[in-house]
């Protein structure tokens, strides 16, 4: 009985945070920086690939402490899809290999399955052939293939270079979401992926990002709180300021529990694993945009600014919030997983 | 409980209705252009900018009636037209230069302020000066006739426009720190000005810093006494409270909103169709409307010259707090359509939800945060004590 | 254009206030007093009954004048459904002239179609005869008579010596609500009047009695915080608790433009009443219990015990959310008002 | 992470199953009863209760394991059991004792408090000393070799049933107000000490006011030194707040209310089929998850000796709104059914619901407001500074 961070985790956990300071320090991420390389040579590409792939055979759990320190440092980087969902998809296939090696990213398109149609998108699959339109695929930018779901929810492997893909502008610069449109586009099914594990995955990777990415706005509002004079006293002395961190580590403790379990609960009971996916990620995207704000509210105007770069945060948490469902679609999701709502 | 106008006031609707019907062909496409200069002159011929300002001092000198004003402003934004400009040279500078400046002050630039011809930004904050404003440090030190000012502003908007620019200085050092402050204006060529655009989290630079450095400007344009630009400021951010959390736009923006529900489809269902999201909706619908009729509560009590207190107070702390919400609840529903931002075939609104839900934050912070709010809503609105004067 | 109350209002405001204070202060509540027969002699039972019948003739407005005072006093009083709904349904019949004296009390059992059906309740209508359980009955203790609501929303009136009335006792104990059995109780049609008028009406007038009560216990909070001291500060200078008072303040002021306009709008805009009592009731709902909740806290332990007393306005205001229909409820209502649902 | 026992913690388990299988006919109905005694005794004896005081003092002995206090917990709520006593003489009083108190103090209390043939009740907060417990006022003064205590107490709970106090007294009046207080141990039938019920919100007196007039206590039945009895205090209080917001009791009230909402209706509908509500359902699992798995995280930390710090100091803050949130959550689904009290056919879960929903709140204001916490939190969990003292 050990709930917590293994050995081997704490130093992923400070081996990774350690790389991405280095690597893509906020004035790197304003440049577009890309902590793809400097990742890679720890392995994270391949996080959930199995050894004989030349992955390092991990879990989610592992993953999950991965994508906290991403949203930590506000990291850019093809995680979510590439590093997590897609090897998943891809299990069994001369792709998994690739990916460990980090020779080539995959992006992943179920927005339809788990957030729900819009604009009309909708994929049709036919003799091996995929046509029409996927919305906010993950990770798409630099993507050498494509997981796509078809409209029942059949995963297909497609080559980037069969796909026409349009780059979306979100708020948040980090991470890149396309649009994909397939004409007659080769595809590979991919018999053995369930659609609902790897949404599953990616959840519990977004739940894990914006735990991340919301303790360190907490870090940086006590810290800015505890210098910050204003009436001839730190600000932080005043109960109002206060209180408003206290509030938000009150939300964040419990939450980096329900994190943790999900994610742990993947591997360790499947049969329970929807539910818990679904839970971690509606509950972060709850929070955690009440510790963007309050952080930011915080650190007054400069909190508003450009200049301290807050907003980073502020935006990944906001991304993370409604990609792979909003937060009531996702727990409705909860909902069936527990035999709450007929069909 | 009244809410109809007398007869008096539906003719002058018609008025304006028969004016914006008249005119909507001369409404400027822009702020900052002849048209929209030509467009206030007009505007202040018909008295529908520029109202209650003397005529001696370019305006068209009415009686303050907030009932007209208040039909002036429904059917301008009715018909969709421009109003008054509301720029912070004559919401803020020139009732201050009316209850406070001098004849030769009110002679010089009123009539052109009004006239938009000259452009006012506002030097109020400072780096180490926000919530506690009366910190400021840039300094004015005495040399002949003239003040030197150094040091530097922030959230200065307008500054790269504006002509001139209103200012506090700190021109007593050895006062305390109320009463060591004057309020200056002068030209924003005047040499040794910098203007840096300062960005925030939406993008742009709707803002900027202002940095001084050896500004020479001439004594009289002091506007109050010396040592006394505490309370000038004062008188004028009273106005700027004012602006803040406006229940018309919460009202468009939930018009907007309704809308959108009713037309965008998740899975192809209407967004209303969703129980949770019509629920929050429903909420939200709640507040707005109480806010809508608290601004005619409010509205009574100016025409009636009563003073509402408490009913105030909260405003600016709920207006902007709804207008936020408003704004987070329209990306919400738009799911990852809701965080679009940029040009994109797929972009709604142009991306102005999320403009505004991040543009919002910082209204909630400026101006007096939430927290500064809340303070001055117990203190003043309920008559709980200030806090203690720490002992250190 | 006048937004407020007029000065006959205001008055009005000020005796029933002041007659309140008198008949019926915090020690006479607990022990059961009513303050009906205080109010009689203000004309208060005949408040909207015409004066041609022996009434004031005031509109609802008046009436939610008067609410916002019972709220204010924890005032035991047949109220809502005596002098407010009992009236509109029996709009010209002969039985407004007792009500209008004072001489007899009606109570009004419509929860079925405020609230919606529990406890299979339920009144069919035959021949004049109604049968079936009717829950929630308003103002039933004392009642003379009582209109009725059967299946189809057709109102009645039946004679309370007809029904068996089964008292149910709720956390507030200034007002009283019951169950009624009706076995072929004899019942005269009330062919004029609209359930949904009624409904509205009582939905405003709880929505007052809620803003009164919250409005007095935001005062209460204020005056205690100002005189209790703890850490050798009076707690009203700590930051805490001003924020407290604050927030309450700043709900309950928009609230209170909020109730008085939809009260007004009963009797000005018609059409649009539904929507306006709606919205007035459940944000009220809303916001008093945070209010109620919040007023406790600022009392601290002091709050919490039965010597202080707090708590018959935290229970007033937790009966008037319940009671004509949930929050969530009564926001369908205002849903369906304008057209946001298809039926 | 490993959320399995090791084997020998599953033979653990199986012990206290059949203990459990066994004996459940000996569990007693009533708290205050010579049956409650009597299965005091067995727990004892097996070592589910007192398992970690030594057996010099009546417990039985074994070293601290956490794990295996909690499978005896599991266990025992599985069975429906009740487990050993968690009165505030077991759960306070003896952990004071055994760390501060003297061997003679040791030998006469512990023992007995055990076997719950004494009950204890504690004398902390005054009327004027609630948050700011140290402001107690009760005077202890000399009189040859006792004190006489003069002064009053309350929200003292079981003061009628108890047959001891342990009671914060001042005893130095001129020394700052942390440094006067003395924790003193006395009979509850000493002369002078009148209890008064004191009935709360729910309508049932859960407390008493305990008032001393002229109350002798000998100088020897003094725990810790004289004037130390602020830090005996605390020692104590760490326990108690460690008790406030047990995640079982979420988890306890989360699975009644999803029962009740597949089998309660509105309207013939399932209060489960109403989305809205589902929707409020899934947000307070979510939460109760989150503090159930947040409880393993702190075991785990207990376990292994480590301070989790900033996370055990969330608990009663959370622990305690979550429940509370979760009774308004019932009532709220049950509608008007929800707000009934007192003795009804339609009555449910016997008006626990309503009175859960008060009574939280209570424990919200208790045992540190929840104002407090939030100091607590950001003072000792992140660092932040104390307010400056008052100049005044």
């Amino acid at each position: 009985m050990d709930f917590g961070l293994s050995d081997d985790q704490k130093m992923m956990q400070e081996s990774v945070g350690r790389t991405l300071e280095r690597a893509v320090p906020l004035d790197a991420v304003r440049k577009g920086a890309s902590a793809f390389e400097a990742l890679k040579e720890l392995g994270v590409p391949g996080i959930l690939i199995p050894e004989a792939d030349g992955g390092l055979g991990l879990t989610l759990l592992d993953a999950a402490v991965v994508a906290e320190q991403l949203g930590r440092h506000v990291a850019p980087m093809p995680f979510t899809a590439s590093a997590v969902m897609a090897p998943l998809a891809l299990k069994g296939t001369p792709w998994l290999k690739k990916l460990a090696a980090g020779e080539i990213r995959c992006g992943v398109a179920v927005s339809e399955h788990a957030s729900g149609a819009r604009e009309d998108a909708g994929i049709v699959s036919r003799n091996r052939k995929l046509s029409g339109r996927a919305m906010f695929a993950l990770d798409a930018d630099g993507a050498d293939i494509f997981v796509v779901a078809d409209k029942f929810g059949d995963l297909h492997l497609v080559q980037a270079k069969d796909v026409e893909i349009t780059l979306l502008p979100t708020i948040d610069t980090t991470r890149a979401v396309a649009k994909l449109e397939l004409h007659d586009a080769d595809a590979e099914p991919l018999k053995d992926a369930s659609i609902l594990r790897i949404i599953d995955a990616g959840r519990v990777v977004l739940a894990a990002d914006t735990l991340g990415a919301g303790t360190r706005m907490l870090e940086k509002a006590v810290a800015y709180a505890k210098e910050r004079k204003q009436f001839g006293r730190v600000i932080g002395s005043f109960q109002a300021v206060k209180h408003m961190c206290a509030e938000m580590a009150a939300e964040l403790e419990p939450a980096r529990a329900l994190v943790w379990y999900a994610a742990y609960g993947f591997d360790a009971c499947p049969a329970e694993s929807r539910r818990l996916a679904a839970h971690a990620k509606a509950h972060t995207s709850e929070i955690g945009p009440f510790v963007a704000r309050t952080a930011t509210e915080v650190h007054g105007g400069m909190g508003f600014t450009d200049l301290l770069g807050l907003h980073y945060w502020f935006k990944r948490i906001g991304f993370n919030r409604q990609l792979l469902g909003s937060p009531e679609r996702v727990r409705e999701d909860a909902a069936r997983a527990q035999g709450w709502i007929g069909n | 409980m009244d809410l109809s106008y007398p007869p008096e006031y539906e003719t002058f609707r018609a008025e304006v209705r028969a004016f914006c019907h008249t005119h909507a062909d001369r409404a400027p496409a822009s702020y900052f252009s002849a048209e929209a200069r030509a467009w206030q002159l007009l505007l202040i011929e018909h008295g529908y900018a520029a109202r209650t300002i003397p005529k001696d001092y370019g305006g068209y000198g009415a009686q303050p009636d907030i009932l007209k004003s208040r039909i002036i402003a429904e059917e301008f934004i009715a018909a969709g037209l421009p109003m008054g400009m509301a720029n912070q040279g004559i919401s803020m500078l020139v009732p201050t230069l009316l209850e406070l400046g001098t004849e030769e002050q009110k002679q010089r630039w009123i009539a052109p302020t009004l006239r938009g011809e000259v452009i006012w930004c506002q030097g109020y904050s400072e780096p180490g000066a926000g919530s506690d404003l009366a910190a400021l440090t840039t300094r004015a030190t005495e040399d002949g006739d003239d003040f030197v000012i150094n040091g530097q502003k922030i959230w200065t908007s307008t500054a790269a426009q504006a002509d001139m620019i209103f200012c506090l200085v700190r021109t007593e050092a050895d006062k305390p720190k109320h009463e060591g402050i004057s309020y200056l204006i002068f030209p924003m060529r005047t040499p040794g000005i910098e203007v840096r655009p300062l960005v925030t989290m939406t993008g742009r630079a709707e803002f900027n810093e202002v940095f001084f450095t050896d500004v020479r400007v001439p004594k009289k344009d002091i506007v109050g006494q010396r040592g006394q630009g505490w309370l000038v400021a004062n008188a004028t951010l009273k106005h700027e409270r004012g602006m803040l959390g406006d229940p018309n736009q919460a009202g468009t923006r939930l018009r907007a909103l309704v809308e959108m529900m009713q037309t965008e489809t998740l899975d192809g269902r209407r967004l209303m169709d969703h129980p949770v999201w019509r629920d929050r909706l429903l909420k939200l619908q709640a507040r707005v409307m109480a806010m809508e009729y608290h601004g005619l509560r409010l509205l009574t009590c100016a025409q009636k010259g009563e003073d509402p207190g408490l009913a105030r107070l909260i405003v600016k702390l709920q207006g902007c707090e709804l207008n936020h919400q408003l704004a987070g609840f329209a990306n919400d529903v738009l799911g990852e359509l809701g965080i679009l931002y940029g040009a994109s075939a797929h972009l709604r609104a142009h991306g102005e939800w999320q403009s505004r839900f991040m543009f919002d934050l910082g209204l909630i912070i400026g101006g007096g945060t939430a927290q500064i709010q809340k303070n001055i809503i117990s203190e003043r609105g309920l008559g709980m004590p200030r806090e203690p004067k720490a002992a250190s």
